[in-house]
């Protein structure tokens, strides 16, 4: 009686993966060519096509790159800040009882807000300025990585913080050295989520008064239902989100090195 | 900021003066972003003695919140945050235009030709907006409220996709939303109402507003804010001049110059004669009341107020006598 | 030859550990009350699940007892010093780390400089023959290398108390034979304190000058026996009759502890 | 030479954790009252006695305990959905490569996309009922939670895989019986903030015409600029939050009483 | 008394075994081939690190060979089967799950009746004395009560082969007694085919037909050494001559591997 092993096991296909993967965008492509015919979504989905041209005419007036690069800096800048804050905050909430006793209740109010209701009170309080939208993507990228992480520093196998104890490790060591590449796993996942979060939010960050971005092109051209320009949104904001899963999947490869993985 | 303390030299371009900088808010469509834009490309603003940063916003209300935090000196708001104004948090410098953009539309296919037609039929609108107030106007005119339809929550984006794919029956939208959808659809499209059906009985102001302690700091420096800008509409009031406006604001919002112009016909294009005369007359006053008797009634406001207590009409007399002098 | 200073280096002071399980509580150490002496090497043996790890670990300050106290040179235990090294039951390497920077971890902690970092690594590398596979992670070495490391790690900080929880029992035989004379001879040489945790009731003889024998749940010391046979040990040890009487006598002790447990 | 053992160590402090809670939320309201209160932020930030005036208000019309209900069952709608197809394509691209290969790159790009910037799309596929707010819920829910339970999914013990195989465990075995348990702390992660991308998402998912529920609520008063209740809908979406945090816990001790943590 | 039936069970063919490690690759198998017949005890020794482990994986369906073949019952291993059993060096059990539903495991997937489960659960938790504890997790065990949980899970599936990574390494010498010849009763009770791994001589004696001697890395089949005593084998067998000249023998032999590795 015999089980056959699929998955799990380090066999690969015999068909290299940017093959898939460019399969999969013809297939993306194939849906998205259905859905501008459609004639329940054609009115809706620009054609590539359409999109193709949006993205010459916005090149020519200039402000495609600009809009892009405006964007991914208040995506990187929100993302790194929120990074460098949720990794010692999820800590200290691991470490010490007081702390998180106190913070840990403002963090799950705070969460669960959505950014578009919480904009006015930014503007508020930072101003319209980039720091602005810098303080609306680094709440929504904090949030979801201090959540993440902190379930990985809760999770790190005691035996091992033990062990670094033994070896004569402070507590700053042991955050370091033991409890950070422990966790590696959820800190990665935290930065996938995060990364995501920082571009989801780009729109809602954007309406803090912008005159530059992706998200005021896709708000801008939402209200003259300029559907191709908003695709193009859309798609330069997937291809970012691409470009950050790539740079994810190498970080990863060098990180966690050490794991037993299942699937490479 | 503070006053530049050379009222007297409004006309006179010739000093090269340091300029005032000022931060003002708007919002990227014609009705809200013209009559600023106007004034910075025809120099109006500079010949004031200002400096004019143009910061653009998403919804009023964020402007408001930017006013109330000092980061925005004058904002232009349209029909929903006048609210703000009646509750003392805002003063009205100038009116700038009054809207031509609302309509409510409806679908032929769904068997939708006259306003009674709505009666059990969904239809899409953003609440607390003037498109809103118009679609309550046509539906008491046949003796019917909200709760006789099915009102949806919607961008307008939202609604316009919503209506072209036949998901809602109606809408109830301003421009350019209008606008594409009669191209969408073309005579499918049956337009039920719009601002013009009740011109008696409402108007939609939008105007441009200040906190009150900015106000009153800065008195000087608001006459000639607002003689600029009093320039720019009698500019943009010319038919011969609206599609230059519409190429500005297209080039200010970096939109299509073409989409833009189809807004040239949403707004009610106001001259400063017409400000000046109306606030003599009591007609500006009489916009503001029937505005705020509308809050009252949908209970956004507790209690009505005196509009004297939130329109600057000083202001508009002096920068128009000035202009005029 | 190494002997016995007078100073009491750990002092066990009627300890007592109750953990709170699951299944109610689970008193694993009741009353256990001995002293190390400085320099003294004990073993402690055992049946399964008696209690020695718990004992070991409360030594190491990883764990609270219940009460009771134990001091090292006179000082209350309250938590985990370097002057305490302990190889784990069950290893315990990062499994993030190569060998080699398994065992560089102590050492880096203790600020040595770089040349001396490696140097120690080294040595210790090659004790327990792994320097072949210094380059490599946890995962890709055998049960009884990774008990190697652990071993290696341990000993690379240099403690002066060595807390060993069965270090040697993934190894093979002779390794372990090897691996017990180069511990003889550190411990000799530098004056180390041990507490070894074992199975094996020859190799708690051949090491030990003292050998506590526990008994079953609840932990308590049921008898400690003096090991009176002159270092060095060898094979040959094992043949005289000293060392089978000891033996025997050691490992009936157990198998009544062992005979308790099974009703 | 003794390092003194802080955190990590069971050790609890003397207050009960209910007083650390209303320390913390008493903190809260004293800065939102400062807030309310500093000329700043005032105009933005009604106090507290108007949210309440405005909570009695909407509850007189009749039309709070709709909202929130409506709004609730959107919320746990979309969740739900969310997490019963993310388990098993998370699973399913652990387990096959191929499928991973095909459907990997259609979530990295989905997942990056801003909810509202895809509200026409859902309108033009889904329309305008109950069905187009859940299905903008379930997008974001899923999006959140394939991708923390798939890094759960890679994140196995190999070890464990390979004794459930000895016992004769098949594939669903192994699913069910093993990769589910295992990857319980990121399921966990995933869950909270699944709960925190549905409530976040919830003012997206009603902008695809809503009449009622909390979203609309914030957004109608957004208009007039009415904050009382724009913070209404913000602590109501808030305390759902915590609720849901509440019931996250307890699943926890339910769930994860056989791992060693460090902090309870 | 047990003995061979002249069936093949296990084939090994020339089974060769390379990781690619960080580190380069390493041989951990070269040529291995050898036959285990229907209802053999077989156990393996060598030094530390020589691919034992890396073998029964193979066997166990666990593992590919980078070339070769194993067989069992003359069909191509290509995955694991409950027709074989493991008993895991590293116990690999289940955190999340009870000892009781640990045991239970794999009977649950065999859909047996409830009553039946819960009697052969109890058999076996009797057996690994562990009734007591049916209801703790894992993390509340100590090393030896883990490695017995181990134990009974896998012979309570009751596989037609057993294979075993040093399964009683963790225990005392007295229980280790009890659980060969609890492990001996079953094998010639229920014909099983047995592979065992140990790093104890004696054990690897009193147990088997046959002692496979393995040799340093890259893992090679040394020698084969039959055990010509017979079953019942008692504590006093191993004061027999033929068991200590075996004993010393297969001893050399692995100290000469051990030797190799030292270089
Ligand atoms: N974390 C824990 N929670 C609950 N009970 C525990 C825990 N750790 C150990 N125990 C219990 O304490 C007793 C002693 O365990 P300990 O690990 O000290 O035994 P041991 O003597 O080292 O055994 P072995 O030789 O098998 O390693 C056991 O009965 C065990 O079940
Ligand atoms: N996953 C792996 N990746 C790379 N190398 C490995 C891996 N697993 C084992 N090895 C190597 O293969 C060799 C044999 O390992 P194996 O575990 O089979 O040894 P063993 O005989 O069981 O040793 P022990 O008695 O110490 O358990 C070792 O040199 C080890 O380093
Ligand atoms: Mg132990
Ligand atoms: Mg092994």
């Amino acid at each position: 009686m015999e089980v056959k092993q699929k998955g799990f096991a380090k066999k690969r296909s015999g068909i290299p993966d940017f093959v898939w993967l460019v399969i999969s965008i013809l297939l993306a492509f194939a849906f998205w060519k259905l859905l501008a015919v459609m004639p329940k979504t054609a009115m809706v989905f620009a054609s590539p096509g359409q999109v193709v041209e949006a993205f010459f005419k916005e090149v020519k007036i200039g402000v495609m790159w600009d809009n892009i690069g405006i964007s991914l800096f208040r995506v990187l800048a929100g993302f790194v800040l929120g990074f460098i804050v949720a990794i010692p905050v999820a800590f200290l909430m691991g470490w010490y009882k007081i702390f998180k006793n106190l913070v840990e209740p403002w963090i799950q109010f705070v969460r669960n807000i959505p950014p578009i209701a919480y904009i006015p009170l930014i503007i508020a309080g930072v101003g319209v300025d980039e720091r602005a939208k810098v303080v609306v993507i680094f709440i929504a990228t904090f949030l979801v990585m201090v959540v993440t992480i902190y379930q990985g520093v809760r999770n790190v196998d005691e035996t091992l913080i033990k062990a670094a104890r033994i070896l004569g490790a402070t507590n700053r060591d042991i955050f370091l050295k033991v409890v950070v590449p422990a966790s590696t796993p959820f800190i990665l996942v935290g930065m996938r989520l995060g990364l995501s979060a920082a571009l989801t939010t780009l729109v809602a960050a954007e309406m803090t008064g912008a005159s530059r971005g992706l998200g005021m092109m896709i708000m801008a051209a939402g209200q003259y239902f300029d559907m191709a320009v908003v695709l193009l949104g859309i798609v330069f904001i997937g291809i970012i989100g691409l470009i950050f899963e790539k740079m994810m999947k190498f970080l990863e490869r060098r990180l966690t090195g050490w794991q037993e993985t299942h699937v490479l | 900021g503070c006053s530049t303390g050379n009222a007297g030299s409004s006309t006179s371009s010739s000093q090269p003066e340091k300029l005032t900088k000022m931060r003002v808010a708007y919002m990227p469509n014609m009705g809200s972003a013209s009559t600023l834009v106007t004034a910075i490309k025809m120099g109006y603003f500079k010949q004031e003695g200002i400096d004019v940063e143009l910061v653009q916003f998403a919804k009023g209300p964020d402007e408001i919140a930017a006013m109330g935090s000092g980061n925005i000196d004058v904002s232009q708001i349209g029909h929903g945050a006048h609210t703000l104004a009646a509750k003392g948090q805002a003063n009205i410098i100038t009116i700038d235009d009054t809207s031509l953009a609302d309509a409510v539309m409806g679908n032929k296919d769904k068997g939708i030709n006259t306003i009674s037609d709505l009666k059990g039929k969904t239809i899409g609108t953003s609440l607390g907006t003037s498109s809103q107030v118009i679609l309550d106007l046509a539906l008491a005119s046949v003796g019917m409220t909200e709760k006789d339809v099915k009102v949806v929550q919607m961008d307008p984006s939202a609604a316009v996709t919503a209506m072209v794919t036949g998901n809602v029956d109606a809408v109830a939208i301003w421009s350019p939303s209008t606008i594409t959808v009669k191209q969408k659809m073309g005579d499918k499209v049956v337009t039920l109402a719009d601002n013009n059906t009740y011109k008696d009985q409402m108007q939609f102001p939008s105007s441009f507003v200040v906190t009150p302690t900015y106000a009153s700091k800065n008195k000087d420096l608001l006459i000639h804010f607002t003689s600029a800008l009093f320039k720019a509409m009698d500019y943009r009031s010319k038919p011969e001049n609206i599609k230059t406006v519409a190429d500005w604001v297209a080039a200010q919002i970096k939109q299509d110059p073409a989409l833009i112009e189809l807004g040239e016909g949403e707004g009610n294009w106001l001259t400063s004669k017409y400000v000046y005369d109306s606030v003599k007359d009591g007609t500006l006053k009489k916009i503001y009341e029937n505005q705020q008797a509308l809050f009252v009634t949908n209970k956004q406001l507790p209690a009505a107020v005196n509009v004297d207590n939130y329109v600057l009409y000083d202001n508009m007399k002096a920068a128009y006598e000035a202009n005029n002098k | 030859m190494a002997g016995n200073s007078c100073t009491v280096k750990v002092k066990i002071d009627n300890v007592k550990k109750i953990y709170d399980g699951r299944n109610g509580e689970v008193v694993a150490l009741n009353g256990v009350s001995f002293d190390i002496m400085e320099n003294e090497f004990v073993c402690v043996v055992g049946p399964s699940g008696c209690g020695k790890s718990t004992l070991l670990n409360i030594i190491a300050g990883l764990g609270n007892p219940t009460s009771g106290k134990v001091y090292v040179d006179n000082k209350e235990v309250v938590g985990t010093g370097i002057e305490r090294g302990v190889v784990f039951q069950q290893y315990a390497l990062f499994p993030w780390l190569t060998v080699r920077k398994n065992v560089e971890f102590g050492l880096k902690l203790k600020k040595l400089k770089k040349q001396e970092i490696t140097e120690i690594t080294n040595r210790y590398l090659d004790m327990v023959d792994l320097r072949e596979f210094a380059e490599s992670y946890p995962k890709e070495l055998s049960g009884g290398m990774k008990q190697r490391v652990a071993i290696a790690r341990a000993y690379a900080v240099n403690p002066e108390v060595l807390l060993l929880d069965e270090p040697f029992g993934a190894l093979d035989a002779q390794t372990r034979t090897q691996l017990q004379s180069e511990l003889l001879e550190t411990w000799e040489k530098e004056k180390k304190t041990c507490f070894f945790i074992t199975h094996d009731v020859d190799e708690a003889i051949i090491l030990s000058q003292r050998v506590v024998i526990m008994s079953a749940r609840p932990g308590r010391v049921k008898e400690i026996v003096d090991v009176n046979i002159p270092y060095p040990r060898t094979q040959e040890t094992k043949m005289t009759k000293e060392f089978l009487d000891l033996k025997n006598y050691i490992w009936s002790q157990v198998y009544q502890e062992y005979l308790e447990v099974r009703k």
